[in-house]
């Protein structure tokens, strides 16, 4: 068949040569012509149109990273020459993974692939190495747990490296989930237990992966434990070592809204069920040694070692699975809500916490109140159980999120947690008021829009339209906003504004995509292969990516993703053909293979 | 009765400047951190809608944009770069041409190539005009009285009739105006007294400037300085206008400096020069969101003001210096420079000297209107503003 | 007549009953001279004039067998029954008052105060201006007059005396006291004590023939008369609660039969020591609603679950009296 | 019955027991309790050395019975049970009173915090003494998988079960593979293709040796449970000649991947689907894009485009929920059209904009760019489609409250696109109805737990995955049907399954099929043997809930570890000291 | 002597239990008038344990279970529910005091709200005086 192929390429992107990709094209069989088209503006259908009936192309190849933008304009431009549209062939080099080392033999395939007629992934499975049977998954939260459990639950080896003392991640610190307000805790915790006593798991917390080497189906992986301090096995969570502490910090697990101490278990729930001391804050280890140390003194089975020192433990695994999750926003650079400067403007993070039945309040929804700080002789604030309860509470949606100096992303779920809180607010507080400030509501979700709906019918008043000032008027919070649907602007006074702060990813992700070796997107979150076939696999062979760590996403979606990602892994274990990187495979054999291919 | 909505209008206000306004979607983020949005004038998100969806007979309607001041705070919020500011900016344009009844705002606005065209034209007619009545009548060597090469007594009459043609225009165009946005605009009902109660707000605002400088979050320093220059700048051009319209003789006797009149002279110069320079230097540095995107016209302006404050001065230091050959020459580039920029005036953005203290006027009116009619519901329980 | 076999002695004694379980013993009909001719009833109130120190004179164990029916309502039946007991190889436990405390049972709702003032003072028919009660020991000019004391409540044979084997009933069915009867006259082998004879080990929903589907979801419940019933659908399907399921099987589901819905005469199967407890929690559980709001006004559509629940088995449920 | 001999096994757990409880005194109590053979104090119980001298105890003393007063069994129950397996004894011999977390760190008074320990402990013996010796059970788990539905996510199920050796049979009620994403040539938001997607996966499955494809093909039937079904399949009447006797495969897990259909657009009256020529569905539209070919009915090239949200979603009077792909779609839309067609304007009528997925909020923003007109309107206001005068220069006005501008207004359209939203199928009650599995009001099946089994279904081996659970796109439904396929890898691994101790099950003497437990078990693990007429509880789906157990009015239904008996003698234990 | 009721609790393993343990280990200090039955679901209770406890001296029962929709089988709790408002009903008739018998969600965070529950339960019940079914029903002969 006669052949066109177009390159349309936007803008130049590092790694790959369209010069030298056309060049490679025009030697393909069959191809008459090869041009590169400007892209801006869009190629002109009659220009294109009048080039496929004077040459008779009977297909046509759009070369690009996302040819399909142009798609529509080939395929009038196609009809319009009285051609087959279903000729009109796309080239993705985005979509199949063009990028890294060997992005331009990949791209060279690609097209040679277009100009077959053979999508690109039937001629490149990759396959090869050995697969050995353990599995290292890095991230203790959600997703990290389900894979664990659906892997173990195999019978296959599982390494799970948690960064943090304990494993359950964000979805721990939750109180209600969405939409069907069912309790985290409840749910999570009987997971997360499984995990800290299945025989096919073995449990690294405090512990981070430094670094990775080995091919597809056998890395080899340092990770470096952390001194945890306690003895894990012997440990009874007695509390007494706590109790001596000395030292109070804010509490990461309750979003700082709380103090713990040096010595400390992040929740009661916290698998492993063992206190661990943060070598950040404890004064025994900041001073060497030379003062301090009661806890381990107190301890009723000495299972306190102060002197611990950090392990690094090698392991060799076949897959890996990234489940890191993801962060907060940093909100205190967005200044206009005046997170920080008033004491009641809070993230969502921590009013998850202060609503939480185990959180400092008991779940009493207060405003802070004021206290002195003896040491310090500062004001400061803080959640009290005994504080007021809040007459009026602003949730703010967006914050951050949807936002080109921010992140230009939506965080997926931002929409339904706020709700959420309304629903919560307007179920402990009595006769609050509440006032939701949002763009567009993104209840898409099953149950979410009856959800909504219901928010709503409780007497929530939602508004259509972001708020942007939060600021204080005669020692009240006022909170300004434009009501688009009512067509006025208001100005709400409110006792606390919680922000539903955008999603990042978490902090070591750059480090943790080099050491990979695994792209990242433009907003940072960790690049899938194939955006629709493959969405937990990456670039590199026996990686995967599972949960927020790829884009933000709800409870159910991670663990849908979670477990796919196990099925990958499964897969691989016992089908037999061994693994490789996608990307590793050669030009030659790829074109070779896209010949030999029927289609059905 | 619906509304149809206009899809195209769009792709025409692209050429007012109001290239970002596509990428609005509509989080009124814009209108919380307006200082002069307020219950009744929501803008700029409302006016950024009207626009997008292309509803022009509401939009000429609007007095909003003429209370925008393009503090560029909005622009600084906006999420996604909608830059509501210069879309205010690029309806305060299409407002003007559409005021203008005779079509040439619109052509200017649209092209600039006319609009320069128009200038030189115009110019060059009036230099020829004013060299061929000084050279008739004229000696180029003389100043002013006998046989002055442009006489004060023709130049006031030549200024009046200029000034008359401005007028003319200026005068309809606000009678359009007022039809527009008062007449057509049926939504309220207003009593006719309240023209005349509000009356005192037209000089107050066009003196005073009183908005521009409760766009307190301007980010610039000092906070008042771009009113100040701003305010210098219009009583500068109003100062110079009334001493052009009505002490020209004054001003062109010499060779002693009648102080009374000269005085106002020196300061209007002075506060157009520092205006001109600041807004040269703020749109050449683009260092203030307001500044960043320049309209074609607002060059056009900011040049043909740079060359008349300059010839002007470099004229009046030639004529009391003795230089007179040379001061006439200068005098004629002037004017020159003056006339097109004068007839220039309702067709180009400095109408809004006119515009503004009109709508802020016609804004009190419908203000108190409202609050009169007390038509405003209150859904909410706390609902302050 | 001598026989090779001795001749049973046997009693049959009515306490606290209606006496329906007396007349069910005369429903063999002809086969009444079988018993005569294999038993010698000693003592049956309803039917021989024999007096209570006949009985008393009897060595103990002198009786084979008695047939005890009736609750267990005051000084004079608890006296009988420990003196039938006494007197008894055998005592069973006949009709369902004897077995579960019966319709007699239900007096447990309430006390004997509040009996005494239905009965002696509000009474429509009762003229009784001295609000005289009645009391164990009276002395009237004819002497001292005993009666026997009114308990304040009512229980069951087993409540009072060892029981050797309950007949359950009300009454119980003839064929079966037949079957026991000859049982015991042929010398068969006899099922260990304490045992319920005369009825089968599972529940009524065993023999009964009604249709039963799994489709037990219930909006409402119904009172019999509030629906058509139509003669083939299991009752609670309908919606109207029938105590089948948690009632012992061995009336051939007479009732049932008859449409109407089963009120468990025939007391619990084995190992349920509460019948009552065991249907409202299957009755309970079947309801079809979330909302609590939505399940009150299901269970509101019971009128009176302890009366319907408890017909039969009051004395000898786990809250076996009202506490007042 | 042998003789009771009971240990009772006190742990001080440092001082956090012996702080408050008197642990001596409470040993000292247990040893007057009868049948109690030794009763023994130790600091950590669950230490080595106590769990050691459980073991030595066990065996010197011939004890039969455990009972560790200790800290929550949630905490320890398992490591005290290994002990006892360690023994030689069943592991459920055992019983724990737990005196910590519900004693001694509760209660600061010793007096009364004693008292309650003792109660808990006396309870625990009285229980102790109704235990019974339980194994689990395990039954077999055949490798071979059945998958209804040959879509993405069917044909995306399929290959990932038959790359890892198992036989998966694929049944499709249509004459070819891919489903409703056959329809769609380009994804949302990269607008990568959707049709080389599909062509790799259908090749792949129509090549692979593990794979029996079964087309014009119906489920007929599904009998057994988990890892033992067995499968009748068999072709539709008229339609093909494949299979005219039903085909019957042995099976040991289900994945239900039915898809969706699109709302009838032609349901909502005023927008005159089917009586305007010009007002056309999404997938419509998708074929005159495909084709090249974006034309009105009356062949001119539309000028003005109208894309209307939400048809049949979000309503109250169709479907309340939101069909979740149809705003990336329609975007797509926009993108698709003004591409092909420069010269052409279009309005996006919506509700709100879902774009909430990776990328799409990108694309959004880049519509915006291309001058797509946004309008808004309210769900409980729907536009209206007229046709247009001749001076109106278009073919139809869309009369809405568009919400953002508080402006009633009507819109030039030539060509309106309805974007349908997706209902469950017609015959998805009857997959429900075969497979055992619950459906929502809408018709969609239900999950077994909405957040953490998104692909689980409440019958053990059903499995649920893509639109036939709820609307989502496609690389949700491509990570569903890949997580149904680890949940039944990480079974079939296994090859049997086991099955815990605690289940349920049915006294066959006593049970007389009254059928009131049938509805309640949430699992289905109540079937009713209608020969026997008796109710049967197969234990390979019984979670041990004890619900039924509850309801049987007959007391025929025993829970093992909890039954009667054993509860009510815990129950007078608490109450008698 | 002061009265000091008790009162038997029936506790839902997955939510309840686990959220009286979570009041254990965060230390929350309660009455020690109840005592905590274990059963798996909160629709294992049944009406016969209940009465059973009440018939065997408690002075207050107590059934926890999951949040509705949090249950772990479902719809246990549901079932719960729908015995016990049956039972109420039941109980109220027998003379006992509805207020002897409470059913409450404790899902597994609420440790502090057990806590409460507890002591607030053992109040009404302290006020309320003991429970004479024991003795009332009892067979004198």
């Amino acid at each position: 068949m006669r052949t066109g192929v177009f390159f349309c390429q936007g803008e130049e992107r590092k790694g790959i040569n369209i010069d030298s990709v056309a060049k490679y094209s025009a030697n393909l069989p069959d191809v008459e012509t090869v041009q590169i088209l400007k892209t801006s503006p869009p190629p002109d259908i009659g220009y294109l149109a009048g080039q496929i009936k004077a040459l008779s192309l009977g297909r046509v190849v759009i070369a690009g990273d996302f040819p399909g933008y142009f798609k529509p304009v080939f395929t009038r431009a196609m009809a319009l020459a009285g051609g087959n549209t279903a000729e009109v062939r796309l080239a993705s080099f985005k979509e199949h993974g063009a990028r890294g080392e060997n992005a331009m033999d990949r791209a060279k395939a690609i097209v040679a692939c277009a100009v077959m007629g053979v999508p690109f992934p039937l001629a490149a499975v990759p396959g090869g190495n050995p697969v050995n049977h353990a599995t290292l998954i890095i991230g203790g939260g959600i997703a990290g747990i389900q894979a664990s459990l659906e892997i173990a639950n195999a019978g296959k080896q599982v390494y799970l490296v948690e960064q943090s003392g304990t494993i359950g991640g964000h979805m721990a610190m939750f109180d209600k989930t969405f939409p069907t307000l069912d309790c985290a805790a409840c749910i999570l915790t009987p997971k997360m237990v499984s995990v800290g006593q299945h025989e096919m798991i073995r449990l690294l917390t405090k512990s981070n992966v430094i670094s990775v080497s080995g091919k597809p189906g056998s890395y080899k992986v340092k990770i470096k434990q952390k001194a945890r301090f306690v003895d894990v096995k012997s440990c009874v969570a007695c509390n007494q070592c706590t109790d001596v502490c000395p030292v109070r910090v804010k509490s990461e697990f309750d979003a700082g809204i709380s103090i713990r101490k040096a010595i400390y278990i992040p929740f009661p729930q916290a698998v492993p069920n063992a206190y661990l001391i943060d070598e950040t804050s404890c004064t025994y280890i900041l001073t060497g040694g030379e003062k301090c140390g009661v806890c381990a003194k107190k301890c009723p089975k000495e299972c306190i070692n102060l002197n611990e020192t950090d392990k690094i433990i090698d392991v060799e695994v076949g897959t890996i699975i990234i489940a890191t999750g993801y962060e907060f926003l940093d909100v205190s650079k967005i200044e206009q809500y005046g997170y920080g400067r008033y004491p009641n403007v809070v993230t969502s993070i921590e009013f998850e916490r202060l609503t939480n039945a185990s959180g400092t309040t008991g779940g009493r929804i207060v405003t802070k109140s004021k206290r002195i700080n003896k040491k310090t002789g500062t004001e400061e604030w803080y959640f009290s159980p005994e504080g007021l309860p809040p007459r009026s509470v602003a949730l703010i949606h967006c914050v951050g999120s949807r936002n080109k100096k921010y992140n230009p992303y939506c965080s997926r779920v931002c929409c339904m947690y706020s709700l959420k809180f309304a629903h919560l607010i307007k179920e402990k507080v009595p006769n609050v008021s509440v006032y939701e400030f949002y763009i567009d509501m993104r209840a898409f979700g099953k149950g979410y829009e009856e959800f909504a709906e219901r928010i709503r019918q409780e007497g929530t008043f939602v508004v259509r339209g972001h708020s942007a000032s939060v600021s204080m008027k005669n020692n009240q919070m006022v909170v300004k906003g434009e009501d688009i649907l009512n067509d006025r602007l208001v100005e709400f006074e409110v006792d606390m504004v919680v922000l539903a702060v955008g999603l990042v990813p978490s902090p070591g992700t750059a480090e943790l995509a080099q050491m990979l070796g695994i792209p990242r997107d433009e907003d940072g979150w960790f690049s899938e292969l194939d955006y629709n076939g493959n969405p937990t696999d990456t670039d590199r062979g026996g990686i995967y990516v599972a949960g927020m760590c790829q884009a933000p996403k709800d409870i159910p979606d991670t663990v849908a993703q979670a477990s796919a990602v196990a099925a990958g892994v499964l897969k691989n274990l016992t089908s037999g053909k061994g693994i490789g990187h996608m990307s590793s495979i050669p030009l030659s054999e790829i074109e070779a293979k896209a010949k030999k291919i029927q289609i059905f | 009765m619906a509304t149809r909505v206009n899809p195209e209008f769009i792709d025409d206000l692209d050429r007012f400047g109001a290239e970002d306004v596509k990428m609005c979607y509509q989080c009124g983020d814009c209108s919380t951190v307006c200082p002069h949005a307020d219950e009744i004038f929501k803008f700029p998100r409302k006016s950024m809608r009207l626009l997008q969806m292309g509803l022009e007979s509401k939009i000429e309607t609007t007095l909003e944009p003429w209370l925008c001041y393009y503090c560029g705070q909005c622009s600084e919020q906006c999420p996604r770069e909608a830059d509501p500011g210069e879309t205010m900016m690029s309806l305060r344009r299409w407002l003007i041409s559409r005021y203008d009844f005779t079509g040439i705002a619109r052509l200017f606005f649209r092209s600039r190539i006319a609009e320069i065209a128009a200038i030189i034209i115009i110019a060059l007619i009036t230099g020829a005009f004013l060299l061929y009545y000084g050279f008739t009548g004229g000696n180029i060597g003389i100043y002013d009285g006998e046989g002055a090469f442009l006489p004060s007594g023709f130049i006031h009459r030549f200024d009046l009739t200029v000034g008359g043609i401005l007028l003319i225009f200026l005068v309809i165009n606000a009678f359009r105006m007022w039809n527009f946005t008062m007449l057509k605009n049926t939504s309220l009902k207003v009593p006719w007294w309240l023209y005349i109660t509000e009356i005192w707000q037209f000089p107050w605002h066009f003196f005073t400037q009183k908005r521009y400088a409760e766009c307190e979050q301007k980010h610039e320093h000092p906070v008042y300085m771009p009113w100040l220059l701003h305010l210098g700048l219009m009583l500068g051009y109003v100062t110079m206008l009334v001493l052009v319209m009505v002490f020209v003789e004054a001003l062109q006797s010499g060779p002693e400096i009648i102080w009374e009149v000269h005085i106002f002279g020196y300061l209007a110069s002075a506060g157009l020069l520092a205006g001109t320079i600041y807004f040269i230097r703020n749109r050449l540095r683009k260092n203030y969101i307001q500044y960043k995107k320049s309209h074609g016209t607002d060059w056009v302006f900011v040049i043909l003001l740079t060359i008349i404050v300059l010839t002007g001065i470099a004229q009046h230091v030639l004529h009391r210096t003795g230089v007179y050959e040379w001061a006439n020459y200068l005098y004629v580039i002037h004017l020159m420079a003056v006339v097109p920029w004068l007839l220039r005036m309702p067709f180009c953005k400095w109408s809004h000297l006119l515009y503004r203290p009109l709508a802020m006027y016609f804004a009190a009116i419908r203000r108190e209107a409202v609050r009169r009619q007390e038509t405003i519901l209150n859904n909410y329980p706390v609902f302050v503003k | 007549m001598e026989t090779n076999r001795q001749k049973l002695k046997m009693a049959v004694y009515w306490a606290a009953s209606c006496g329906g379980c007396c007349v069910s013993v005369l429903d063999v009909h002809e086969k009444l001279f079988d018993v005569v001719a294999a038993a010698d009833l000693l003592f049956w109130p309803i039917a021989l004039d024999t007096k209570y120190r006949d009985v008393e004179e009897m060595p103990d164990n002198h009786l084979d067998l008695t047939l005890f029916n009736g609750a267990i309502r005051n000084s004079e039946n608890e006296h009988l029954a420990k003196l039938l007991r006494k007197k008894s190889k055998i005592l069973v436990a006949y009709g369902s008052c004897a077995h579960l405390g019966g319709i007699p049972g239900l007096a447990n709702f309430t006390s004997k105060e509040e009996i005494f003032k239905r009965v002696y003072h509000e009474s429509e028919s009762t003229i009784n201006p001295e609000k005289t009660l009645p009391s164990p020991v009276c002395e009237v000019k004819e002497g001292t007059i005993t009666i026997p004391e009114f308990y304040d409540d009512v229980r069951s044979l087993s409540q009072v005396t060892d029981v050797d084997y309950f007949i359950p009933g009300c009454p119980p069915q003839t064929e079966r006291l037949v079957e026991v009867f000859t049982a015991i006259v042929t010398g068969a082998e006899l099922p260990p004590k304490g045992s319920v004879v005369g009825a089968g080990t599972r529940t009524q929903c065993d023999e009964c023939i009604r249709e039963k589907t799994e489709n037990k979801q219930i909006k409402k419940f119904y009172r019999p008369w509030e629906i058509a019933d139509d003669g083939i659908t299991c009752f609670l399907e309908q919606g109207v609660i029938c105590m089948g399921p948690a009632t012992r099987s061995g009336c051939g589901y007479r009732c049932i039969k008859g449409n109407a819905p089963c009120r468990g005469c025939y007391g619990p199967p084995a190992g349920v020591p509460d019948p009552g407890a065991k249907m409202m929690s299957a009755v309970a559980g079947i309801i079809d609603e979330k909302e609590p709001g939505e399940i009150s006004k299901v269970v509101a559509d019971i009128a009176d679950p302890a009366g319907l629940f408890y017909r039969f088995s009051l004395p000898v449920s786990l809250i076996r009296k009202k506490v007042s | 019955m042998e003789e009771l001999r009971t240990g009772v096994y006190v742990c001080m757990c440092g001082t956090n027991i012996a702080k408050v409880v008197d642990v001596e005194a409470i040993a000292e109590f247990a040893r007057t309790v009868p049948g109690v053979a030794l009763a023994k104090t130790y600091k950590y119980m669950c230490s080595n050395p106590g769990q050691e001298m459980i073991v030595q105890d066990i065996r010197e003393h011939k004890l039969n019975r455990i009972v560790v007063a200790a800290c929550s069994p949630n905490m320890h129950e398992r490591t005290f049970r290994s002990a006892l397996r360690i023994a030689g004894l069943n592991q459920y011999l055992l019983e724990m009173a737990n005196i910590r977390e519900q004693c001694s760190w509760v209660h600061a008074d010793t007096k009364g915090a004693t008292e309650k320990a003792k109660a808990l402990v006396y309870a625990a013996i009285c229980r102790v003494k109704f235990h019974e010796e339980l194994e689990s059970v395990s039954v077999n788990m055949c490798p071979n998988v059945l998958i209804i539905g040959g879509g993405i996510a069917g044909m995306t199920a399929a290959l990932e079960l038959a790359d890892a050796g198992n036989q998966v049979y694929l049944v499709e009620k249509n004459d070819h593979l891919g489903g409703n994403l056959a329809r769609v040539d380009l994804t949302a938001p990269y607008l990568y293709s959707a049709r080389d997607l599909l062509t790799e996966r259908i090749t792949r499955v129509m090549e692979h040796k593990k794979i029996k494809v079964f087309l014009n093909s119906t489920l007929r039937e599904l009998k057994g449970f988990i890892g033992n079904f067995t499968a009748s399949v068999s072709g539709v009447n008229g339609t093909g000649d494949k299979t005219a006797k039903p085909e019957v495969v042995e099976i040991g897990n289900v994945i239900v991947c039915t898809g969706y259909k699109e709302f009838d657009a032609s349901r909502v009256v005023h927008y005159g689907y089917g009586k305007l020529p010009n007002v056309i569905t999404s997938f419509e539209l998708e074929k005159m894009i495909r084709e090249g070919n974006i034309r009105t009915k009356e062949g001119k090239i539309p000028k003005y485009v109208a894309i209307i949200h939400c048809v049949g979603s979000r309503s109250q009077e169709f479907h309340s929920y939101c069909s979740r792909v149809c705003c990336m779609t329609a975007l797509k839309y926009a993108h698709e059209i003004k591409s092909a067609n420069p010269g052409c304007y279009i309005s996006d009528i919506y509700i709100d904009m879902h774009a909430f997925g990776k990328g799409h909020e990108d694309f959004y923003r880049r519509s915006s760019e291309a001058k797509t007109l946004f309008l808004m309107y309210e769900k409980d206001d729907r536009p209206v489609i007229h046709k247009a005068e001749p001076k109106d220069n278009c073919e139809m006005l869309i009369e809405v409250n568009e919400k953002l501008s508080g402006e009633h207004i009507e819109i030039p359209a030539d060509l309106v696109v309805l974007m349908v939203g997706m209902e469950a199928r017609e015959d998805s009650h009857e997959i429900a109805r075969l497979v055992n599995i619950s459906q929502d009001n809408e018709g969609w099946f239900i999950e077994s737990h909405p957040k953490l089994e998104p692909v689980a279904t409440t019958t053990d081996g059903v499995f649920i995955a893509g639109t036939c659970v709820a609307p989502k796109d496609i690389p949700d439904t491509v990570a569903q049907a890949r997580a149904a396929a680890a949940r039944i890898l990480a079974r079939i691994a296994k090859e049997k399954i086991e099955v815990d101790a605690l289940f349920s099950e049915v006294n066959e003497n006593l049970c007389s099929g009254c059928r009131l437990c049938n509805t309640l078990c949430p699992f289905s693990a109540i079937e009713f043997d209608e020969i026997k007429k008796q109710s049967h509880i197969i234990s390979a789906l019984c979670k041990g809930c004890g619900v039924c157990v509850a309801a049987c009015p007959s007391a025929a239904i025993k829970g093992r570890h909890f039954t009667d008996l054993q509860v009510l003698s815990q129950l007078e234990g608490l109450l008698a000291v | 002597m002061e009265f000091k009721p008790r009162i038997i609790a029936f506790l839902c393993n997955w939510c309840s239990y686990t959220g009286a343990d979570l009041a254990g280990t965060s230390r929350m200090e309660y009455r020690e008038n109840v005592r905590v039955i274990r059963v798996m679901c909160s629709g294992r209770v049944e009406p016969s344990f209940v009465l059973k406890a009440f018939a065997s001296g408690a002075d207050g029962v107590l059934i926890c279970g999951c949040h509705p929709g949090d249950c772990h089988y479902q719809e246990g709790n549901y079932r719960c529910l729908r015995r016990f408002t049956l039972l109420q009903k039941y109980i109220i008739q027998m003379g006992i005091e509805s207020e002897r018998l409470k059913l409450e969600w404790i899902s597994a965070s609420e440790g502090k709200q057990f806590a409460e529950l507890v002591n607030s339960f053992t109040e009404t019940i302290t006020e309320l005086g003991p429970c004479s079914i024991r003795e009332k029903t009892k067979i004198l002969l």
